[in-house]
């Protein structure tokens, strides 16, 4: 069995990397978007995301004890060591694409800060305190920006379905417990994530249903980026990510 | 001089501000409209050139430090198509007279950013040269653009102390990290005096615009207050300024300095620099791709006005 | 002045670079072009880029030296360090602008090939010989494209045609003469790179009237790649060209 | 059986090869073109997991390992295709049925490659068991398929000493690559296992197909020769197959090995692999885009031929 250290370590990567790779994603953005207020809601997001990383893979370094803070952590790691699930690390695709992922994770994203900041571990109650408070105006707007392409023109509702059905099969994983996820129910730091499924299934049900939009029925999960087996995006994110800090090896910046 | 036209001049003259219902020559409406919406448009392309290392920044504050100041630009354009729009043209005209290649941005922007030093440089150098506009232009007679500019001073010099943090960070660390920074500046000095425009002498509208006071400084004030403000700056970080003439003038009490290569400036203006056309490109892009966006927004407003005006009948 | 062996260095550079980077851009062709045949070809012509690549590098790593060796030189130095023409740093774009950029490349390639044949550095002689045979093919085969594309269908003309356009102002910075061309001018290393002009449009303008297509006027050049000036594309490829060498460093593969 | 069968039987019977324009039953042609066009698609589809590592080659020697191996598969898809085509099917309607999801291609193109290591893995594993599989093909009784595969055997074994080559580099290297190496194994042992086929017993139409000699050996007898081919290879790489059961059985003389996931196998096939959606729509992707350039090439061809021909009247 894992040590509850090594799982309290492996818990924070997945927390931080969900972030990081999610505020990546959405940075790529950045003078791309549809609209200037999007570039601003966007970089909103993004910059919460980045905000939240930091604290998630500090705390995380800490655990681990090793000397490795959140810059070491998030730039001097390959792949197959990052435990972000696969959802964060698709591409951006269209506006509609983006938006179905940030909402699918969105939903997951609150509900499971709003258990974390009951935890038994003080210093993850106050980041997801913390985060909390961000991701529900995050939630918010993913939401609305679902309502508005589904009911919006034909073409909107289209490829807000098409971006729904694209993405559903890596929602499975967001719910999935592992050994890493028992310890932590174990020792009253985590919640048990299988819970937070019909909650975030009504919420999905009850905005597919305004939207005009038919939700996906419950199918085969894509699974394995908790774990570290990603798609074949994730490498190309790490390439630009780490690419100063890998090339000028003893810099400080 | 016609009786409104006197009276115009009279307000201006006495600092009071002209708001957008009160009258104003044709001119002064055109002239503005064209200077404001232009710096709009830079803010808008200059968030290119950043955006470009916001992926690859070398740590998470630096990444958050600067996509924090590319949606800075974002919001500055923003705000400024809203004064421009008090002025009756809209946000999508504007939008259109850029995409289309027809109204001008700020030149620097077309020049391409290599390395991470060149994100340390715009915002020492291009944000400072930027705030040296800037600021007077707080004190123009138009309501509108007087509170933008305002605001974004502020926040221009808040980007300006961060660039140059960044550079200091550059300028002591490796060699390597040492040659980069000396290597951003030697590529956007010049570029950066070439932000304040043409000399005088060859400079059209100036003296009707500093009639109106919404120009405040000449370009030539503004670039030798630039140099005199930088070059110790850069010596402070043993940096060398890529100028042979350049040479502190005890009698002026001001440095002199080289001649700005203005058949480069002409060049890079119509539309000859490294990335003219990528940056209108990439912007008409995202313009075009974000249309369905923009109508869907539009078309799920209608339908919920549409359904809250029939709950209320 | 800069020594002949600093220029020897910085001109072998350029040739080698020219070649990988090209090299790369088509390889990311591979599996996406329009027919098998095609990714045989494309593959073909990188192939041929990559070893022309090994040869310049290794050559000038040993010009230079100080132990470095092509693959050192190629995955271990930055963008500002590449001396390749902007012209083959460009995306591929569509099929129409990796043809344009193949032909414009292939046709001043063959004309600088032929006369590093007769350098007075056999060194030189040889990899430009063997590396001439390779190129009389490239250039065969994209200018038959560019007939095809041109002389096809309304459509592909058109896509042709603003190929064309678009990356003609790469063109001028090929037969540009700075200080290193004039040292190995010289030192009858190496031609004199305006004199290749003449024969390069001619060969332009033939292609150009039999395609239907019309060759934009001469104009404003584009320049700055051979002394290190890029665009902002270049630094993307290397984040991906160099991502293993620099994440292990002392790893060989 | 007919006549015509009983003939055709004896040929095969005899190996004397089959060739296009000979009768055969229509079942024969069918599983023909479905087992010839499943590989041919393979070819094809396998050229993404190896792709996806041209552009991050560790070594330009290693680059042009990888991508000439690459192009090697969009040959043998070709040859395959023409292999087919003799058959009465056009490459065309063959790339539709890939395109609709209709027909089938190896299940193990739809694993990611992740690492470096992946690709010698592939090179090590997928093409040895691919040789397991095809080798005995080079005796089908078909003439064009067995001709095809006496060429395509040649190259992938050659490939498949690259792939170990390339593995033992990295088992040899520092720990990083040693780990890497492991890695690879783990996730590439199982799937390469499956890619001789369910057991025997579970097998549709393989009887038949033996008899028509063109399956020679059963799945399990390939699996069989493939571990046991693949396991001293491991150990002397110092890898470790990830197989608890795995064993070498004196009284047989063959490894006992453990019993394959084939629930995951045919949740892979039936497209719920890691990739299967990514895979499709890369090859949808380039064929639609590819479209316009396939139709100027025809037109062109068209109006070369038209003005020849004009020309000799």
């Amino acid at each position: 069995m894992m040590s509850d250290q090594a799982a309290l370590f492996e818990y924070l990567l997945r927390l931080g990397d969900n972030a990081l790779i999610l505020g990546h994603r959405l940075s790529e953005w950045c003078g791309h978007s549809p609209a200037l207020e999007e570039d601003l809601a966007l970089s909103n997001v993004a910059l919460d995301l980045i905000g939240q990383t930091q604290l998630w893979l500090n705390l995380a370094g800490d655990v681990e004890g090793r000397g490795r803070d959140a810059d070491k952590l998030a730039y001097l790691r390959d792949a197959r060591d990052f435990r972000n699930v696969l959802l964060v690390e698709q591409p951006n695709g269209d506006f509609a694409a983006t938006m179905a992922r940030q909402f699918y994770f969105d939903a997951w994203h609150y509900l499971l800060l709003r258990e974390l900041t009951g935890s038994k571990d003080s210093r993850i109650a106050e980041i997801a305190a913390k985060g909390l408070k961000e991701v529900t105006y995050h939630l918010e707007r993913s939401r609305e920006w679902v309502l508005r392409l589904g009911d919006g023109t034909e073409e909107s509702h289209e490829r807000m379905q098409t971006a729904l059905d694209d993405l559903w099969m890596y929602t499975g994983e967001l719910f999935e417990t592992d050994e890493v996820d028992q310890a932590m129910i174990r020792s009253g730091m985590g919640p048990d994530l299988s819970t937070l499924h019909e909650p975030w299934l009504g919420l999905m049900h009850a905005t597919a249903e305004e939207a005009t939009l038919t939700l996906p029925q419950p199918g085969w999960a894509q699974r394995g980026g908790k774990r570290g087996m990603h798609s074949e995006h994730l490498g190309y994110i790490l390439a630009d990510l780490q690419f100063l800090q890998r090339a000028y090896p003893n810099a400080t910046w | 001089m016609s009786p409104e036209e006197r009276a115009f001049q009279d307000r201006v003259d006495q600092d009071i501000k002209i708001e957008p219902k009160e009258w104003m020559p044709e001119a002064y409406r055109k002239t503005l409209i064209r200077q404001i919406s232009q710096h709009a448009h830079s803010e808008i392309i200059g968030m290119q050139p950043e955006g470009n290392w916001i992926t690859r920044a070398p740590t998470l504050e630096r990444k958050a430090i600067l996509l924090a100041k590319v949606q800075d630009e974002a919001g500055h354009g923003l705000y400024l198509y809203c004064a421009a729009e008090t002025l009756g043209v809209t946000r999508d005209e504007l939008m259109e007279q850029l995409n289309s290649g027809k109204a001008k941005y700020s030149s620097i922007f077309n020049y391409p950013t290599l390395t991470w030093a060149d994100i340390a440089a715009i915002g020492w150098l291009v944000d400072g040269a930027a705030i040296m506009n800037q600021v007077p232009l707080q004190r123009c007679s138009y309501g509108p653009y007087s509170r933008a500019m305002v605001r974004i001073c502020k926040e221009e010099s808040f980007h300006q102390r961060q660039g140059y943090d960044a550079m200091t960070k550059l300028a002591r660390g490796t060699p390597e990290q040492k040659q980069m920074a000396q290597d951003a500046l030697n590529r956007w000095w010049w570029p950066s005096l070439m932000m304040f425009g043409p000399s005088d002498a060859e400079s059209v509208h100036s003296a009707q615009s500093m009639r109106w006071k919404i120009k405040i400084n000449t370009n030539d004030e503004l670039r030798q207050k630039f140099v005199d403000q930088t070059v110790p700056q850069a010596e402070y970080l043993g940096l060398t300024v890529p100028d042979p003439d350049l040479k502190w003038n005890a009698g002026r009490g001001q440095y002199d300095f080289g001649e700005v290569n203005w058949e480069e400036f002409y060049q890079v203006i119509s539309g000859n620099g490294p990335c003219n056309r990528q940056r209108l490109r990439t912007r008409v892009k995202a313009y075009e791709e974000g249309r369905w966006v923009r109508d869907a927004a539009d078309a799920y407003a209608a339908k919920k006005g549409a359904r809250a005006k029939a709950q209320a009948a």
